[in-house]
Formats: structure tokens, C-alpha cells, sequence
């Protein structure tokens, strides 16, 4: 650790690093932030990662096209389906394949119940972060229902890799349908109830009001998508703009706020959980009939070219990127996560805050380590 | 704006002052994706193409790639101010870096794409002064692909330790140890 | 009292508080499981009785690490600053008529006086553990005890308007006519919220744990404690919640006097009473804890100089005034 | 009057947060939402597409499905399935026939992806629900699928 000295204006400053993590409560992984501090006042944060980076992308350049989907589980695993479905689209997008509309309306439900999952385990997260212990209990009760639907239909709770290229590995359980319905019935009254215990309270709204605040230009240049960019007023939905699935039958708004600060970031993903709840609405009533799966050959060749695809995941614009030469491996695959660029802008928005800004900010950029570690 | 709008308007930056006279032979290397041009004389410096992707493809001389983002981001007609993917690629002799732009207020895109054959001491300019967010994104791609960018404000290694030997993501990077090969 | 006495006094004192400081630790982590959807600790012993005293036991085993370059005296000193004083001042409290270790005439103003003893040592051992983390908790708390002291005093002193005395026996003597938060009706409950929100601040329990702030600084202070240190520093915090409970009980709600006088003719009764109301003022400040967020460290000094310090002058007067028209309720 | 309207404001949005906390705490007894583990084992019961690890299933004959085709050793991602398998002789045409001769699964480089079941041409393999794979010597997370003398089953074709 290095000492620094700095002197301004006549008056001895003392500014000093700490070292926040990699074993840190409130960077939720092993993230490193190396901290220059001015008293309680932050001057620097830099990011130090690697910790647990897998070099996915090169593993992807042995693997075959369908052993790459199971990767993406361990990415962002909060978002596990829609980072399989992003590579399973990426590959019948460049197959061509027509993907039957039992297929992308199931894709559909459960992406949006993982964002919804991952947005309770953030909401657990953000109020222990601020110090209401209490949150991460509630928020975890009501992950779990939806982690029961996943166990029941894919075998998995957290890795879940349901989707494979041309379809779903297997069809959904006969007790998925009855069980979605009765988690958003569960659900509507928690939301509420989510508000009443920590949106509303003063103490929170104190500590998340006019901290960290990023202006809609800064999001944008720093490549900021999902619910940051969205708390800044930027409208970055890919499932508005570029919409996948089943998403485009649906109707649903995006929710932007503003402000760009904390708490504008908060209640984006306050009013997600809601907009995801009406999108599983719509389809789960009339999910159609017809096959789980198209038949694909053994060995996925792609046709030799670039291929791009963008999805949503909880966290924002996942994009994954393939350069093919026509065999059953992708000679390049890069996976554009949310949280890299996410983080990047954590050095712009924490600074000239107080070490309790910094982990208010942090816990609203929602960062998953495995995702900027691939 | 459509892809054959942005063609023609960004081929008019750069005009090839060698127009007209015959034009250099291109180097394509095995295991690329763009094809060689059509036309026997290319009236500009960049390179288009639309072959083997959904996105407008630029290729771009590494001496020439810093104006030509300046440009792509102020022009009021393109204004690409969202940098979505940024990725360094090994071509096999050549390194490149792969630039996928976004405009937030046209919502085209386009993708630009510039290498270089010095494998030694791969060298272009940095873009993070245009796109903030490249300032993370080159950085990955100088541990991974050991390519360094002009006026980066901070290039030093992001994932991997100052120490480690060598650039992971190459194709002929060989770790015998913790690589498994199929 | 000869010399053997007190010291047979006090280590009566020490065994029963330890132990009843270790139940008040169970007690929390039963109530906050019970707020947190959870079953809270079981297992060893009936209903997780004996977890506590496991866990005390697996602290005194344990081996006792810190940093390389700590000041180790002003290290080892800490824990035992905190400890002492939190345990000095239960001498005070009145449980009941005759239960009551030390009836001096100050006794509200020992019990301020000894209360800031105690952050002393947090400083210390966040000084002198050669870490930073531990050293921005310790600034912390000094910054917030300083202050929230102010608040603490002051609204006692509200209550002594109406008592007239320091002598905590007295105090409980006038609410023999209605406690005090009755007679003093509406300064007096102003002064007890001030009281409850200040005493928490000063036991540096959530939503005040910015010393600890277990997302922001990992273990604050103590980080570098292990072992049985950790335990006093842990020990402290509950009896120093108890302390401030009691307090409350003594000046606002009648120590061991029981309710309309239903049981006065039984006097060991008061203990029962006592106790009661205590634990139900615990009971209060673990709810706050497991409901609210964290303050900021300045909003905490907002909190402190702008609400609840001017709340308390113009209270005082209030108060005053009553006092002086004689617009106490008395039964 | 902001500030004292504030004072009331943020002491009202307190009590409706402890109200909340304070609901949960009165139905505790019921809402707990706690798995007593160790002592709940005899009335835990996965789902049944639970991933726990693969197994073969064997019929009272002592015989299972397995071609060794090996589609699975080549669709895992890991490594994690190795066949051993040789060639004997088939008692019905007396042709020299694939078998296996042992059905390697390291459970240890197991990442529970499904990919070997999902090629399996003749369910050989399947999902097994047991959790508990906890063990004292790292070896024993290598298993032999088949079991001892155990042969294909008749009819069973790739």
C-alpha cells in the first residue's frame, strides 16, 4: 500500500488507500477497490479485478456450440437463462432456424422471472447495504418461490442451462403454469409491502437522494445500460429496441426516471419487478401449443461470418459477439457484459462522496463479479 | 439511417487520394470475415461491407481510425455516441480491434474494425476520449490481446497481474499447464 | 459498606450481569430471526438457551490474534475500558426498593459521566489497532458520541426539572404519584423519544452503528479483536443497550413501581417489574434496528445538531415552564 | 413549517417500516421461512427433474442401456464421462459388438449441465436426485456408472 501526502491551499490534507475487498460485505464478490480517502470523503476508486476470471471466451474457442451455453451460466449467474438465451439466439440466428412460438414464449416467461429473481436478491442486497438487515430475508423468501419453478421445470436453481440451441432441453413441467400464477398473485402484495418497508422510509431515501448521480450523456459515453442507464434518464431497453423471443406479442413500459441518482436507479428496478410481472401475465395464459425443440444436428457448424446479439438481462445489455470460420467452434466469441461497463463508471459517480455513498452507489449498480470476471 | 446512406456519406470523409489510379492490393488473411471489395478502384479509404453480418462493416487504416470515430460521434448525420462492444480479435497474422457503435438518436449501428499486421508491438489510437466506456474495454483487450492504445489515461494490466507472461486471448498463446486443449 | 463487602457486592454484580448480558444476546438473535422470517438459534440447549454461552465459551478458547505493528498496551486496554465502565454503571440502577448496589446522590450524573468513559476505549482500540477500517470506526464514534451525549444529558435533565433530584432512589420516590412520562405528559414524551433515539445513537446500535457499519467498514472497531476481547467489545454493546433501557425505565416509566400500584405490598415484585419495562424498551430498540437503514455519518450529525439538540432547548423550556404553573399530572 | 412538517413526515414513514417488521414478527411462529436441514431429511424430497448426479439405472437383471456409443464422453464440456469400453461378443448374432466395459463419471469436474442426458440415444443415463455428495477422499467422487457384471439389455440398439 502506498502513502500519499498531498497539500492544497495552505491546509495539510492527508489523503490515504484503503483497500475495499476482494473480502469486503459490500462488494458482493471479490471485487478489489483500491480507495483513496480524504477522511470519510472518497477521492479515487479503482477498480482491481481478476480475481476469479475463467477466460470464458477462450474456453468458447474449444467449445462446441452447445457446450458454450452452459458457460454463460456462470457469467452472470443471477441471469443465468437470458445469457443462455442470448447464445442460443446468437446460434439460430445464424442457422436460421425457426424457433417454434411454444419455445420463445416459455424463453420469455422465464427470462423475465430470473429478472425478477435477480431484482429481489438485488433489493435483499441494496437494503443490507444501507444498513435494514431485515430486506435480504424478505427479498430471498420471495427469490426462493421462483427458484422452486425453475428446480421444478429445469433441475437447476441457479445454473439452470434450460435452453439449447433450437429450443429447451426439456418441455416445461405440467406444474409450471399453476405455480407462475400463484407466485405473481404471492408477489403483488410484496411489492407493496417492499415499498412500505424501505422505498418509503426517510432514512433510506436520505441516503440514496442525490448520491451518486450520473447525467444522461455520462451514461451513455460510459456505455452504461439495464437499470443505470435507465435511472439517467437514458432509454436503453434492448427488449424495447431490439426485441427477442416472444417479447415484441407483449406490451410493457419502460421505466425511466431522471434524476440519475441512487434512489432513480432504486425505483427502476422497483418498477421492473412490476413490469415483468405484467409481461409474465400476458403470455402465461396462453403459452401455445406445440414442440419444445427443433432438431439440430449433432455438431453446430455456423456459417462462416460475424454474428451479434444483444439481449436483456437483469443487469443490463448483454451482447454477444461470434466470429464463425464455418466450423463447430466459434474462432472469436466475446461477450459484451453489462456489469464491465457498469463498473467503469463507478470511479466518475463515487468520487466527492462519503465511504456509506460508495456502497449505496455500488449495491444500485447491481455488479455481479463473475460477469466482469468472465 | 439506412446502411447504404451511412456508406456514402462516411466514404466521403475519407476520399482515397489515390482514386483513379490503381488502387494497393489488399492483404486478406485466412479466417476473415470480409470479403474483398467489388469495385477495382475504392474511391475512399475505408472499406464497406455488409457480407457475412447484420451490421455495416468499416475497415479502417490504423493511422486513420482515431478521425474516423471523431467524426462517426460528431457528425450530426450519424452521431454514434454508444460504444456496445469493443473487443480485441486475433486474425491469426494480424491483431485488430473490433469497434460496435450504436447512435442513441438514429438507432442505426455500425461496426468498425481496424488491424494492424505488427504483432510485436501492436500499436493504434485509443478512442476513450470519444467513448468514455473505452477506457475499461481497452484495457481488457491490452491484458488479453497485448495491443496498446495512444493516450490511454491509465494502461496497465485489468484482470491478470503486471508479471504474467504473454497475451491469453492470441491463438498462439500456450499455457501447458492450466489449458485444457480438446 | 466495608471493603469486603463491595467487593462481594460487585462480584455478584459481574456473574449475574455477564451472564444476564449473554441471555440479552440471545434474546436479540431470537427477536431478529423472528422479524427475519427465520427460527433464530435452536440448538444447543432448550430452544437455543445455552447457544450464548457456547459461543462465549468458543470466544474464551479462542486463540487471540491482532495486527503486528498494534500499540499493545493501548490494544489490550480497550476491550477492558469498555467492559468496566458498562458494568460500573449498572451499580446504580435501582432494580428495587433494596436492590440497588450504590445510592449515590449524582446518581443520573454518574451514570452520563460513566456512559462516555465507555467510547473511550472504542477509540482506543480502533486507534491502536494499527488498521484503518477499525480507525474510520473509531472517529466515527467519537464524532457520534460527542454529540449524541448532548442530547442524552439534556433531555435527563428535562426530566430532573420535575424530580429535583439526581439521586435515582428519590426519582423513583416522586413517581410514586404517576410516572414521570405521565406527569411530565407532553415534554416529557417528547424527552423520552429524544431519549430512545439518542440512547441508541450512544450505544452505537443500528440505525447509528456507523462505528461498526458492517457494509462499509467490515467490523469497525473491533475488527482486529478476536477471541475474548472481541467478546468484551461484544458483551459491552448489549449491557450498554440494557443500561440505556434501564435508564428509561427509571426516568420515565417508574423503575420498579408497578402499574397503578397492583402489586405494592409485595416488594421483591419491583425486580419483575423492573425488568419488564426494560426489556420492553430493548425490545423496542431491536425493532428499530432490524427495520431501519443505516444514517450517513453527517446526516447523523445533522440529526443530532439540527433536530434533536434544538427539540431539546426549546423542551427544556417547555418543561420549565410546566413546572413553574404547576401543570404536572399527578394521581 | 418544512421542518416540522419533515419531523412528522419521517417519523410516520418509521412506523410504517417497523409496522412491517412488526407484522412478520407477530406471525413468526408460521412465516418462518427456515429448512431444518439435517432433520428434515425424511420429508425432503427433490423435484424430479432435479440435477443431483448422474446415475444409470440398472433393472432387476442386473442389466442397463448403454451402447457406449461414448456421445456423451464427446458432448460433455469437462471431461467428466470416460468409457472404457471393449469389444465382446453378442450372444443373439454372434457378432463382435461395442461394449462397455466401465462407465467412468467424475463427479468432481461434474458441472450439472445436462448435455450428456440430452444426447443419451438410449436413456441410458439419467438424473439422479441425491444431493448429499459430500465425502472425506476426493477418489471417491470417482464413480463407475455400471455396476459390477452388469450387461446391455437385450433390444437395446444405437
Amino acid at each position: 500500500m502506498q502513502e500519499t501526502t498531498t497539500i492544497n491551499n495552505n491546509f495539510k490534507s492527508e489523503e490515504y488507500f484503503i483497500n475495499m475487498g476482494p473480502q469486503h460485505p459490500a462488494t458482493h464478490g471479490v471485487l478489489r477497490l483500491l480507495l483513496t480517502i480524504d477522511g470519510e470523503i472518497i477521492k479515487k476508486v479503482e477498480p482491481d479485478l481478476g480475481y476469479i476470471h475463467r477466460s470464458i471466451e477462450k474456453m468458447c474457442e474449444r467449445d462446441s456450440y452447445q457446450q458454450i451455453v452452459h458457460l454463460t451460466d456462470r457469467m452472470d449467474y443471477l441471469s443465468s437463462h437470458i445469457n443462455n438465451e442470448a447464445v442460443c439466439l446468437t446460434v439460430e440466428n445464424a442457422l436460421q432456424l425457426e424457433i417454434p412460438e411454444r419455445v420463445k414464449v416459455v424463453r420469455t416467461i422465464i427470462g423475465e422471472l430470473t429478472r425478477i429473481a435477480s431484482h429481489c436478491l438485488w433489493w435483499g442486497v441494496m437494503g443490507m447495504d444501507v444498513g435494514a438487515l431485515t430486506t435480504y430475508f424478505y427479498g430471498f423468501r420471495d427469490r426462493e418461490m421462483i427458484n422452486d419453478i425453475f428446480e421444478e421445470t429445469c433441475g437447476a436453481r441457479l445454473t439452470m442451462n434450460y435452453n439449447v440451441p433450437g429450443g429447451l432441453m426439456w418441455d416445461i413441467h405440467p406444474n409450471f403454469v399453476n405455480r407462475v400464477k400463484a407466485f405473481v398473485k404471492h408477489f403483488k402484495t410484496k411489492i407493496p409491502e417492499y415499498d412500505r418497508l424501505l422505498t418509503g422510509n426517510v432514512i433510506f431515501q436520505k441516503r440514496t437522494k442525490g448520491v451518486g448521480v450520473l447525467s444522461k450523456e455520462d451514461a451513455i459515453s460510459f456505455g452504461a445500460s439495464g437499470p443505470v442507464g435507465r435511472g439517467s434518464g437514458y432509454s436503453c431497453d434492448v427488449r424495447k429496441y431490439h426485441p427477442y423471443s416472444a417479447l415484441d406479442k407483449v406490451t410493457f413500459k419502460e421505466s425511466l426516471q431522471t434524476a440519475g441518482d441512487t434512489f432513480a436507479r432504486y425505483q427502476v428496478r422497483i418498477q421492473e419487478m412490476w413490469q415483468s410481472l405484467s409481461i409474465v401475465e400476458q403470455l402465461i395464459d396462453n403459452i401455445p401449443e406445440g414442440e419444445h425443440r427443433v432438431k439440430t444436428n449433432a455438431v453446430i457448424k455456423l456459417p462462416k461470418g460475424e454474428f451479434y446479439q444483444k439481449v436483456e438481462t437483469a443487469r443490463g445489455e448483454l451482447g454477444v459477439y461470434v466470429i464463425s470460420t464455418g466450423t463447430k467452434n466459434p474462432y472469436r466469441l466475446k461477450f459484451r457484459s453489462p456489469g464491465f461497463s457498469n463498473l467503469s463508471l463507478l470511479n466518475h459517480i463515487a468520487v466527492g462522496g462519503k465511504i456509506g455513498d460508495l456502497v449505496a452507489t455500488m449495491a444500485t449498480l447491481d455488479l455481479v463479479i463473475p460477469d466482469i470476471d468472465r | 439511417m439506412t446502411n447504404e446512406a451511412l456508406q456514402k456519406l462516411i466514404s466521403s470523409w475519407f476520399p482515397n487520394p489515390e482514386a483513379g489510379i490503381t488502387p494497393e492490393p489488399i492483404q486478406v488473411s485466412e479466417g476473415e470475415g470480409i470479403a474483398e471489395p467489388q469495385e477495382p478502384i475504392n474511391p475512399s479509404l475505408l472499406e464497406f461491407t455488409e457480407e457475412g453480418s447484420q451490421f455495416l462493416n468499416v475497415s479502417v487504416k490504423p493511422e486513420n481510425l482515431h478521425e474516423l470515430m471523431t467524426q462517426l460521434k460528431a457528425s450530426n448525420e450519424t452521431s454514434f455516441d454508444y460504444l456496445f462492444c469493443l473487443s480485441g480479435v486475433d486474425w491469426g497474422t494480424a491483431l485488430g480491434v473490433v469497434y460496435h457503435l450504436e447512435s442513441t438518436t438514429y438507432r442505426h449501428s455500425i461496426v468498425v474494425k481496424v488491424k494492424t499486421e505488427d504483432r510485436e508491438d501492436p500499436n493504434f489510437d485509443s478512442v476513450c476520449d470519444i467513448w468514455r466506456t473505452a477506457e475499461f474495454h481497452e484495457r481488457e483487450v491490452f491484458d488479453f490481446f497485448g495491443i496498446k492504445f495512444h493516450n490511454h489515461p491509465n494502461l496497465k494490466r485489468l484482470f491478470l497481474t503486471e508479471e504474467w507472461d504473454g497475451f491469453p486471448l492470441r491463438k498462439d498463446y500456450v499455457d501447458e499447464i492450466n489449458m485444457v486443449i480438446k | 459498606m466495608s471493603i469486603i463487602e463491595m467487593v462481594l457486592i460487585a462480584l455478584v454484580y459481574l456473574g449475574i450481569f455477564s451472564v444476564a448480558g449473554l441471555f440479552l444476546v440471545l434474546l436479540e438473535r431470537r427477536v431478529a430471526a423472528w422479524f427475519q422470517l427465520r427460527i433464530g438459534p435452536n440448538r444447543v440447549g432448550f430452544q437455543g438457551l445455552l447457544q450464548t454461552m457456547a459461543d462465549a465459551l468458543k470466544l474464551v478458547s479462542k486463540e487471540l490474534t491482532g495486527t503486528e505493528k498494534a500499540d499493545k498496551f493501548l490494544y489490550n486496554l480497550a476491550p477492558y475500558f469498555v467492559i468496566i465502565t458498562a458494568l460500573m454503571a449498572l451499580g446504580v440502577i435501582p432494580f428495587t426498593k433494596d436492590f440497588q448496589a450504590f445510592d449515590i446522590n449524582i446518581g443520573i450524573f454518574f451514570l452520563i459521566a460513566i456512559s462516555s468513559i465507555g467510547v473511550i476505549g472504542i477509540l482506543l482500540g480502533g486507534w491502536a489497532s494499527n488498521n484503518k477500517f477499525a480507525l474510520i470506526g473509531a472517529m466515527r464514534s467519537g464524532v457520534q458520541t460527542i454529540s449524541y451525549e448532548l442530547s442524552v444529558g439534556l433531555s435527563l435533565l428535562t426530566m430532573i426539572l420535575l424530580t429535583r433530584s439526581l439521586q435515582l432512589s428519590e426519582i423513583v420516590e416522586v413517581q410514586k404519584n404517576g410516572w414521570l412520562i405521565v406527569q411530565g405528559h407532553i415534554p416529557a414524551i417528547i424527552a423520552f423519544m429524544v431519549f430512545m433515539i439518542a440512547g441508541t445513537a450512544e450505544t452505537n446500535r443500528a440505525p447509528f452503528d456507523m462505528v461498526e457499519a458492517e457494509s462499509e467498514l467490515g467490523a469497525g472497531f473491533h475488527t482486529e479483536y478476536s477471541g475474548m476481547k472481541f467478546a468484551y467489545f461484544f458483551l459491552a454493546e448489549f449491557i450498554n443497550m440494557f443500561l440505556i433501557a434501564a435508564i428509561a425505565t427509571t426516568v420515565f416509566f417508574g423503575a420498579w413501581l408497578s402499574p397503578f400500584g397492583i402489586t405494592e405490598s409485595i416488594p421483591w415484585l419491583g425486580v419483575f417489574w423492573f425488568l419488564l419495562k426494560t426489556l420492553i424498551l430493548v425490545f423496542l430498540m431491536m425493532w428499530f434496528r432490524w427495520t431501519f437503514p443505516r444514517l450517513r455519518v453527517d446526516q447523523l450529525l445533522t440529526l443530532e445538531w439540527k433536530y434533536l439538540l434544538p427539540i431539546n432547548l426549546v423542551n427544556i423550556v417547555i418543561m420549565a415552564f410546566v413546572v413553574w404553573q404547576n401543570l404536572i399530572i399527578q394521581f | 413549517m418544512s421542518y416540522f412538517s419533515n419531523i412528522f413526515y419521517g417519523i410516520k414513514t418509521l412506523l410504517t417500516g417497523m409496522r412491517v417488521t412488526g407484522k412478520y414478527f407477530l406471525n413468526s411462529r408460521k412465516g418462518a421461512i427456515t429448512q431444518q436441514y439435517p432433520d428434515n431429511r425424511g420429508i425432503l424430497k427433490m423435484f424430479d427433474r432435479f440435477r443431483g448426479e448422474v446415475i444409470m439405472p440398472h433393472d432387476e437383471n442386473n442389466e442397463h442401456a448403454c451402447t457406449g456409443c461414448q456421445k456423451c464422453e464427446i458432448a460433455c464440456p469437462n471431461g467428466t464421462i470416460e468409457i472404457i469400453w471393449d469389444r465382446g461378443l453378442d450372444e443373439a448374432t454372434g457378432k463382435k459388438k461395442k461394449k462397455i466395459d466401465q462407465f467412468v463419471y467424475h463427479l468432481s469436474l461434474c458441472t450439472m449441465c445436462g448435455l450428456c442426458i440430452d444426447v443419451c440415444p438410449t436413456d441410458a443415463i439419467e438424473w439422479g436426485q441425491n444431493f448429499e455428495n459430500s465425502v472425506y477422499d476426493r477418489t471417491a467422487l470417482t464413480r463407475v456408472l455400471n455396476k459390477p457384471d452388469s450387461k446391455i439389455r437385450p433390444g437395446v440398439e444405437d
